[in-house]
Parts: structure tokens; sequence; C-alpha cells
């Protein structure tokens, strides 16, 4: 139980009055990848934002429950944390990459220009440790100070984790982050998900079930903003007629 | 019988188009046509760079130059888009940043309210209001240059700020998010990414006002002193706009005064135009 | 695409013909018709219930206020004179300046011309045989310097020359003007171009071959001209007769100097022996109507005497 | 980086506050001037006195307003929605664009320079004399652009490809064009209209030597000339002091107009969402 990082309790989610997240409870554990999986419209990747709160900035969105995020072994209630420091402490990673207006190098500077005071030398040290964590040191060390938004799409979704990464989080939230990739680049970012679980916890929204099998810790199956069935093996021995339809489709 | 109906229909729409659009091309031939007989006058480098205006003779020589109204008009916009690009870029972004959709709406209502408020409304009270206040820090009559141009600024702020938003706008979409979720603060996003990205956009909307502000002609009219003389900030100046306004009622038609006015205002227009497509080329390029 | 540009370009010459055409073929027009309206007029004289005047920005308050007034008590010409048809009384006053108003009367775009400066020959050969000129007032220009001004009760009299020295810029301080005086710069307040007092002080002071300095501040009107040199006391500039006196109403802000010895008062504007003055009057170049007449004779009353004293100019009548 | 966002926060809090506030306080300082002077029998009387508005009100001017206004869009009416309707619905690209281009410099063309234009056609070589109508032209002109730009966008609404698949299903497109932007537009085009009415309601560089007088009596006609509000507002400031408080109560019953305008216009538009 120590172990646990995010707790979910009584967690509903609505937009304009529909119901999206229908009374969840829930716990992700340190050092552990859980993957959402579930049909499209079942509520997956609100549950995953509602957790750095980024799905408000959506104004129509009402929350209710608590999500707590553990701190020096107590648990913090996530609403009593200022937003700006809930988000670097829970980072996310989004489906389409987006990278900034600026050259590689300067892209993946801004996040330690914000947090820290680092000199030159030691930022350039990080922006050069964490490029090679993502395998994408070889790939632009020439080109670090040419423009980001020329880079491929596998490119930019690892330069986005990167950049993320730059924030130091403790729980990083990715949302189908390899669903427009190729699988060089899919195999990649599996790659270094399963590696960064030794530091961080991963919760990861994907549709892919052979992913999910590759990744997992642990596995949630939602449907109607309900989690159905969870645990290590509920992909090869699914109990609820749900889950069943959906592994079959 | 439909068929005829179609024809017809799209007949008129198509000549009423053609009618607007060649608007443009007469206001250019009848200008030019009342100009063009003051040059029997007077040449156009004298026209244009001659420091002296005595259109009227009172047995003295009959003078047009309209270099001191050319660069009148230049400065009170200058000024008034100096101010305006501060103003209008704050405001924009407290629209664009700060505001929910309900509430942009309401201000986006308030800037068609400014740009529909009389000119001579805001003359006026620039001319009550801070003249008065120009006075006591010792500017003679309190109307001057920089009164002007605070005035005009108002008036061509729902204009810059409704372009700007736009680009904001664009900005906020593709940008704000993805900075907000590394847990950085969203002025801090402002000053890092939204801005340095829409420089450009900036500047191409400030140089669009600056056609605005230098047609404007009532308001400026009423606080900027009028006087044929280098502008200076605290000191008084005249535009082409309120010199064309003020004399133009007085100008026997046909005569050299009244040529002289005409060409004054081709001057403005072909001022406008040059810039207007100067902007417009540079924003192509960008897109 | 091809097809549209062509279009507009046609278009476009089309009306630019038309409208050219247009230039020449209204004067034709504009012939034929005083020819139809002539012998018209010579059968039934066709009533004229419009009635507009053009012309100086010194007149029109004048006019204004009397048309304003006529109307009221009238509403529709029956009412004025019982020969005449039931129409409603319409008068016109559209400011300008003087040059124009005497442009629009020989022109005949305006059925007066208001004037605030002596009538040129020209203008009245322009005008032709049924010129009529009908002098309202007077307007005299003071020289007035701020009463705050030191020189108040050390000079009271300037001549000529020294206005115009003043005026042109070539005296350029107090102290030059008056050895007493400190050294402070001369702000001279005159009015903009379109008011006659412009033309009218540079013909009595100015003559020919000075020009008034170009730092001169200019302003809009009459009453705008007085305040400026009310709020400075440096300052100096041509008020006019009715605007000295109202703004000295309550407390004596300005003080006029004398003129080669004149007194600015009605008196000495009346008999002439003030210079600096002008006449304020309207012209008409066709055979005044009866409508036409019976408003000129409301301007001629008591009513229209009230007027112009209100106004702040002296009656000529 | 931090200080330059810090100054961006401030100055943008700042300048809003100023700008609501200084559009707040024209209202509320014209509103408290007039006091003395605005009520019914200022809006429906004449001007009078021995100097004239020194007595009275300003009614032949609000008429006069309203009718330089009316002239205008009517004016401007047709060929706005016909170039919108043609440039939305008929156009290719490249002719929309240069069409945007013209109606862009046309909207940039200063008010006094159509003054100008309409003075020497409309006033002298086409015989108007000084007129409403030859001051509604000039009026037409500068709105039109504004218009054009209003109904265009209120066409937005009008499903295009509506239009071209009934078109081949051989429903004339004419038809499906006036049946579309009657129905879906027809509230924006009401809110333009009423817009571009303030608009040119409180423009005075156009008119002021085509067709506004310093005094006429109720307009009758539009080929007269006739008074109006900013003329009248004008005058009024250049005869100095003694009219300050009159001059106060016609601007603030033209800010009340246009006010008025632009709150029907907005209530058309948002009350459809």
């Amino acid at each position: 139980m120590n172990n646990v990082n995010v707790k979910i309790e009584n967690l509903s989610v609505s937009y304009d009055d529909k119901k999206v997240i229908d009374n969840i409870n829930y716990s992700f554990y340190r050092n552990e990848i859980t993957c959402i999986i579930g049909a499209s419209g079942c509520g997956k990747t609100t549950l995953l934002k509602t957790i750095n709160r980024s799905i408000e900035y959506d104004e129509n969105v009402k929350t209710s429950g608590n999500i707590l995020l553990e701190e020096n072994g107590h648990f913090k209630n996530i609403y009593d944390i200022s937003e700006e420091v809930l988000r670097k402490r829970v980072g996310i990673v989004s489906q389409n990459p987006v990278v900034f207006p600026f050259s590689i190098y300067k892209n993946l500077l801004y996040p330690l220009d914000y947090y820290t005071k680092l000199n030159k030398e030691e930022k350039k040290e990080k922006v050069i440790s964490v490029l090679k964590k993502v395998e994408l040191y070889d790939e632009v060390k020439d080109n670090l100070d040419k423009y980001a938004d020329n880079l491929s799409g596998g490119q930019k979704q690892r330069l986005c984790i990167a950049r993320t990464l730059l924030t130091e989080p403790e729980v990083l939230l990715l949302d189908e982050p390899c669903s427009a990739l190729d699988i060089k680049n899919q195999d990649v970012i599996e790659k270094l998900l399963l590696q960064l679980k030794n530091e961080i916890t991963i919760i990861i929204v994907t549709h892919n079930i052979k992913e999910a099998e590759k990744l997992k810790d642990k596995i949630i199956f939602m449907d109607a903003g309900k989690i159905i069935e969870d645990g290590v093996d509920i992909i090869k021995n699914p109990k609820s007629v749900a889950l069943k339809d959906f592994l079959n489709y | 019988m439909t068929d005829i109906k179609e024809k017809i229909f799209k007949n008129i729409i198509q000549v009423l188009m053609v009618l607007t659009l060649s608007i443009l091309v007469f206001l250019f031939y009848f200008l030019i046509r009342e100009a063009m007989p003051l040059f029997d006058y007077c040449k156009i480098s004298d026209f244009l760079f001659g420091t002296e205006w005595m259109p009227v003779s009172f047995g003295n020589e009959l003078k047009f130059g309209i270099w001191y109204f050319i660069l009148g008009t230049t400065y009170v916009s200058f000024i008034a888009i100096i101010f305006g690009l501060i103003f209008s870029t704050g405001i924009a972004l407290f629209i664009t940043f700060s505001l929910n959709e309900k509430l942009q709406k309401y201000i986006f209502a308030i800037l068609d309210l400014i740009s529909a408020i009389p000119s001579v409304v805001f003359g006026f009270f620039g001319l009550q209001v801070f003249s008065p206040i120009f006075f006591k820090m010792g500017v003679k009559t309190g109307n001057c240059v920089l009164l002007a141009g605070i005035v005009l600024t108002i008036m061509i702020l729902p204009f810059m700020i409704n372009s700007l938003c736009m680009t904001f706008f664009k900005l906020k979409k593709k940008y704000l998010i993805a900075a907000s979720n590394l847990g950085i603060d969203k002025w801090y996003i402002i000053a890092s990414i939204i801005i340095p990205e829409s420089i450009k956009s900036i500047v191409l909307s400030t140089i669009l006002a600056n056609c605005r502000a230098m047609g404007e002609t009532m308001a400026v009219m009423m606080v900027v002193g009028n006087a044929k003389v280098f502008p200076h900030l605290l000191g008084k100046g005249e535009t082409i706009a309120s010199l064309i306004a003020l004399e133009m009622g007085t100008a026997i038609k046909n005569s050299p005064h009244y040529h002289a006015l005409y060409a004054a205002g081709v001057v403005l227009l072909i001022l406008t135009f040059v810039i207007n497509q100067v902007v417009r080329i540079i924003g192509r390029d960008s897109e | 695409m091809k097809k549209i540009l062509s279009l507009v370009l046609t278009f476009s010459l089309a009306i630019t013909m038309f409208a050219c055409g247009g230039q020449t073929s209204t004067t034709a027009n504009n012939s034929a018709e005083t020819k139809v309206a002539e012998t018209e007029a010579a059968k039934t004289e066709e009533f004229k219930s419009n009635i507009l005047f053009c012309g100086s920005t010194s007149l029109y308050p004048i006019i204004s206020s009397l048309a304003s007034s006529f109307t009221e008590s009238y509403v529709t010409w029956d009412k004025v004179n019982s020969n005449f048809p039931k129409k409603n009384i319409s008068i016109y006053v559209a400011p300008g300046g003087s040059g124009v108003g005497a442009s629009a009367a020989i022109e005949g775009t305006s059925d007066f011309g208001m004037l605030a400066r002596e009538i040129k020959d020209s203008e009245v050969e322009k005008l032709g045989e049924n010129y009529k000129r009908f002098d309202v007032a007077k307007d005299a220009l003071t020289v007035s310097v701020n009463t705050e001004n030191p020189i108040v009760g050390k000079v009271d009299n300037m001549d000529t020359d020294m206005i115009r020295k003043i005026f042109s810029g070539e005296i350029s301080t107090w102290k030059q003007v008056e050895e007493s005086l400190p050294d402070e710069k001369i702000n001279v307040y005159i009015r903009d171009l379109s008011g006659g007092a412009y033309e009218v002080f540079q013909n009595v002071i100015m003559g020919k071959d000075t020009q008034i300095a170009a730092d001169a501040t200019q302003s809009a009107s009459m009453t705008e001209l007085a305040k400026n040199i009310a709020n400075d006391k440096w300052g100096i500039g041509y008020a006019g007769f009715g605007a000295y006196n109202k703004i000295n109403k309550e407390k004596q802000v300005l003080t006029a100097m004398k003129v080669d010895g004149v007194e600015a008062t009605e008196e000495n504007v009346v008999s002439g022996t003030y210079k600096v003055q002008r006449p304020v009057i309207f012209v008409s170049g066709h055979v005044i109507t009866d409508s036409e007449q019976a408003f000129i004779d409301y301007i001629f009353s008591n009513t229209g005497k009230e007027v112009i004293a209100a106004n702040g100019y002296i009656p000529a009548f | 980086m931090k200080t330059f966002s810090k100054i961006l926060q401030i100055i943008s809090y700042i300048s809003t506050i100023l700008v609501v506030g200084v559009v707040l306080f024209i209202y509320i300082y014209f509103a408290y001037r007039s006091r003395n002077i605005l009520n019914i029998n200022f809006l429906l009387e004449s001007p009078k006195g021995l100097v004239l508005g020194e007595e009275g009100g300003i009614f032949p001017a609000i008429i006069g307003s309203i009718y330089f206004s009316t002239t205008a869009v009517l004016i401007a009416f047709f060929p706005a929605i016909c170039s919108a309707i043609f440039i939305k619905f008929y156009a290719k690209k490249r002719f929309r664009r240069f069409a945007h281009t013209l109606i862009e410099n046309m909207a940039s063309v200063p008010s006094i320079v159509l003054g100008l234009f309409s003075y020497t056609v409309f006033v002298y070589r086409l015989g108007f004399g000084r007129s409403i109508f030859s001051a509604g032209v000039a009026l037409a002109i500068m709105i039109l652009p504004f218009l054009e730009r209003r109904f265009e966008k209120a066409f937005d609404e009008v499903d295009i490809n509506l239009i071209n698949a009934s078109n081949n299903l051989g429903i004339h497109k004419y038809f499906m064009i006036l049946r579309l932007v009657n129905k879906e537009s027809f509230k924006e085009i009401v809110s333009a209209v009423l817009l571009c009415y303030g608009f040119a309601m409180g423009a005075l560089a156009p008119m002021i030597f085509t067709g506004a007088v310093a005094y006429s009596a109720v307009p009758n006609s539009i080929f007269n000339p006739s008074m109006a509000l900013p003329m009248h507002l004008y005058l009024l400031i250049a005869q100095g002091e003694t009219q300050l408080d009159r001059a106060y109560a016609t601007a603030f019953v033209e800010l009340m107009l246009v006010l008025i305008f632009n709150i029907f216009a907005y209530m058309l538009i948002y009350k459809k969402k």
C-alpha cells in the first residue's frame, strides 16, 4: 500500500451535465505502468486528463470526488495544489505532439529556463542526456538549432516526451502516444517507457491491446465511464461481457 | 422559365458587384481629375515638399506646400499607433487569455461600440477633458499633436484589437495547452511563445491601423491645434485630413485653392493605398 | 476572371464618360432650363418655398437664428402673407466662407451668398444686373491683449505699423514693444484662413507685402480666439468685437488697444473712424421673389437687430 | 522572460481597465454634464434662441441624421449584399482574393476623401447640390465595405455544399441561395445593417460639405440639405463656452443613439445562440 502514488476516490466528471466518468475509485502504484483500455468515448482520456487537471481547459467540465497525490508519505488532494505545480509533478504527453515554434534545442531548454537556475553548460548537459534517453540524440545532434517543426511525427513525439521529462515529473500520463506513429517509432517509445518506469509512475491510455500487453504492469478496462475490470491478466482472462466484446471486435 | 430567372439573378448580382468594386476606380479618377489643374500653378515637388501654404491671394504670391501637413499626418498617426500598439496588445491578450467566451462576446460588443462612437464626440471629449490637462502642463491652448495622438489611439483600438485577437486565438489554440501541460504559467507562455510568434502580425495590423489613423478627420482636427508649422509633440500641427475639412467649405470652385485641396486628398489616398498594398504583400508572403 | 475584369473596365469607362459628358450636357441643360424658367416665370410666377443661404461663418449664426424663429412662428408661407400658397417654409443655412458665399451666389447654387467682407468689384460684375446687396451688420476686430499683461496701463495705443510688425513676427518679444516690459515671447492668435477676419486684417493692417507669422496659433472661431488670449498672459490677437464683449461680460480678461489712436467702440465703428472693421452682408444675383422678400423684411426688423446684437455684431440698420 | 511576462500581465490588465473605463467615463460624464438640458423638449424642439441653439432642441438634427443614415444604408445595401453573394457563392478563389483586396482598400479610404469625391461628382457635376442624397452617397461608400464584410460573415452559416448539391439535383442556385440566406443569415444581415446605421450616423467628415447645414427645418426631401447631429454638435462646440452644456447634451443623444443601435444589433446576433 505504501507504494500508491495516485489515489482516485469517488471521481465523477461531466461535460454539460453528461456524465463521462461515473464514480471511479482506483489507485495507481509507483514504478508501474498502468494501461487504460476501452472503446472510444468510454472516458479513458477524460480520466487521464483529470489527473493533472488539464481537463479543466474546457470550461464546461464539472468534476466531483478526490484525486490524491502522494507527497512524503502523505496524500494530498490535487485540488489543493496549484495547477502549475500539479502539472509539473504530473506531466502529460498527448496524442498529437505540439512542438513550440523554436529550434529543437530551445524547445528542450524551455522547461529548464522556467524551472531551474542552472548555468548554460548544465542545461546543455541535461538536454543532451534526455535526448539520448529518448534516442533522439543521434538523429538530431547536428541539427539542434534547426526549427523543431521540421521533424517527423515520431521525432516530434519523442521530443515532446523529452520536454515533459525535463520538468522532472513524478507521474507521466500518456494519451495514445503511439497511435499516429510507425512501428519503429512505437518500439522506441515502448522501450523508453519500460525503462522510465523505474523512476516514475506511468499511466497510458491506448487502444492497442498488443501494446498494452507489452507495457502493462496493470491494465484497466473502462466502459461507459466506469472501470469494469482491472488487473494484470484481464486480457487473457476477460470476465465481463463488455471486455469480451471489446477484445473480439 | 426558371433559367431566365437564374440568369437575371446572376446578372443583377454581377452588375452590382462590379459597380461596387469599381468605386475605387471612380474615386481615383475624379479626385485626380480635380487635382490636376493645380499643377498649372505649382510644381509637384513644390506641392509635396513646400513648407508654405497660402492658397488664397490677398495680392501676395500663392503657395501650396503641404510638406508640414504630410509630416503632421504622419506624426499624429505614428503617436497613435505607438500607444495603440501597447494598448491593443494588452487588451487583445486580456480578451484572449483572461476571459471566457461569454465575456469575450461582451467585450467585442464594446469594441464595436467604440468604433461607432462619432469622431466629433471623441474630439469634444479630448477638447474638454484632456486639453485642460495639457494646458495646465504648459502647452499653449492645450491642443497639441500628442493630444491628437491620444484621442486617435482610442479610435483605432477596436480595429487593432480585432485583428490581433484573430492571431492570438490561433496561437492560443495551437500552443497554450501544450505549454500549460508542462506546468508553465500562462503569462510566461504568452511572453515566451505567443508574443514572439505574433510579432509579424502585430506589426502588420499596426501598419494597417496607421492607414485608418491617417484618414481620421474630425476628432484630430478638433484637438491638433491646426497651425501650418512643423509639427512638434507638444506643439501644434495640422493633418491633411483636417486641412481639407477646414478649408474645403471655403474654397471657391475651380480656384487653385480648390484644386490644391483635391491634390492633398489624392496624396492622402495614395499614402494609405501604398501602405495598404505593402502590408498585403508582406502579409501574403508569410502565409 | 478575364471576363469579369474586362467587365469592370468597360463599366468604369462607361460611367466616366457619362460623367464627363454630363458636365457639358448639364450646363447646356441649365441654360435651357433657365430659359424655360424665365418663360414660366413670365406666365405664372412659380412660388419659391425653399431659400438657401450659403457663406460666411460670421453671418450664418444670425441668419440661422432668424430662420429658426421665422419658421417657428409662421410654419407655412400662407401665414406670412395670405397671398402665398400653403407650403412649408424651408430655409437652409450652410456655413462655408465669404468666398464660397460669393461664388455660390454667382453660380446660382445658393439663393444668397453671405459675406463678412467688402464685396469685390469682379464679384459684383459676375452677379449681373440683378445684383442686390443687403448690409446686415458691422464687425470690428479688436487688437486685444490679456489684461494680466503688464502692458495694460502702460501702453493703450498701437499704430498700424507696430501691429503689423507684431503679427508678422518682426517684433517677437514684449520688451521690443515697450522697454519696461519683460523679455517674454509674444504669442500671436489669429483666425484660420476660412474666416473673413483673416482677409480683413490682411487688407487693413498687414498690407500686400507682409504675411502673418507662420507660427501664429489659428482658432476655429472668434470665441475660441478670445478664450485663447484670455488663457495666455503673453498673447495678442484680433478678437472680434462681439467675442471681445462676450468674454469681458463678467470680468475684464481682455484689453483692447486703440488702433492709431481710435478706440474700438460701437460709435467709432459705425462712423467708420475705427478702421479694423468689416461689413457683414449677403448678396444675390437674381430678382428677389416675394417669399424671399418676406424673409428679408424679417431680417431687417427689430427681431433682427436683437439677434445681431446677441451674436456680438453691430446692426447696420 | 519572467519579468517580461509580469510586465505584459500588468499592461494587459491596466490597458483593459483604462479603455473600458474611458468608454464608461465618456457615457457617465456626458450624461452628467447634460443633466440640466436633456429633457423631452430638447429632443422634440427645433433649435432656437438669439444665438442659435441657445434655446430649444435638436429635433431637426435628429431627423436629419436619420435621413442621412437611411439614405446611406439604402444606397449601400444592394451593392453590398450582391457583392457578398457573388463573392461567397459564385466567385472562384482567385477572384475572391482580388475582390477582397479591393474591398479592404475601400475600407481604408479616408472618409474626408469620400466627401471630396461626392463634392465634385454629386454636388457639382451631377448637379444635386448640397443635399442629403449627395452626402448619403459618400456615407454609403464609407459603410459599403463594412456591410459587405459583415454580410459575407453572415453567409458563413449557409452551407455551400447544400447549394451545390441541390444545384446538381436541378434546383436553381439562386433559389437555394435566396432561401438559405433568408433562413440562416437574416438576423445577422439585419444586425449588420443596424451597426452600419449607427456608424453612418456618427460620421461627419463625408457630409461636412456635401449635405449638412447649420440650420434647416425638419427635412422633407432627400434632395435638400439638412441639419445633422454631428454637424450641429461641431458648430455648437465651435461657438464656444456658452453653448457647452447643449453640446454635451447633443453629444449624449448621439452616444445613446449609437448605443441603442449596437444593443439591438447584438441582441439579434447573440439571441440566436
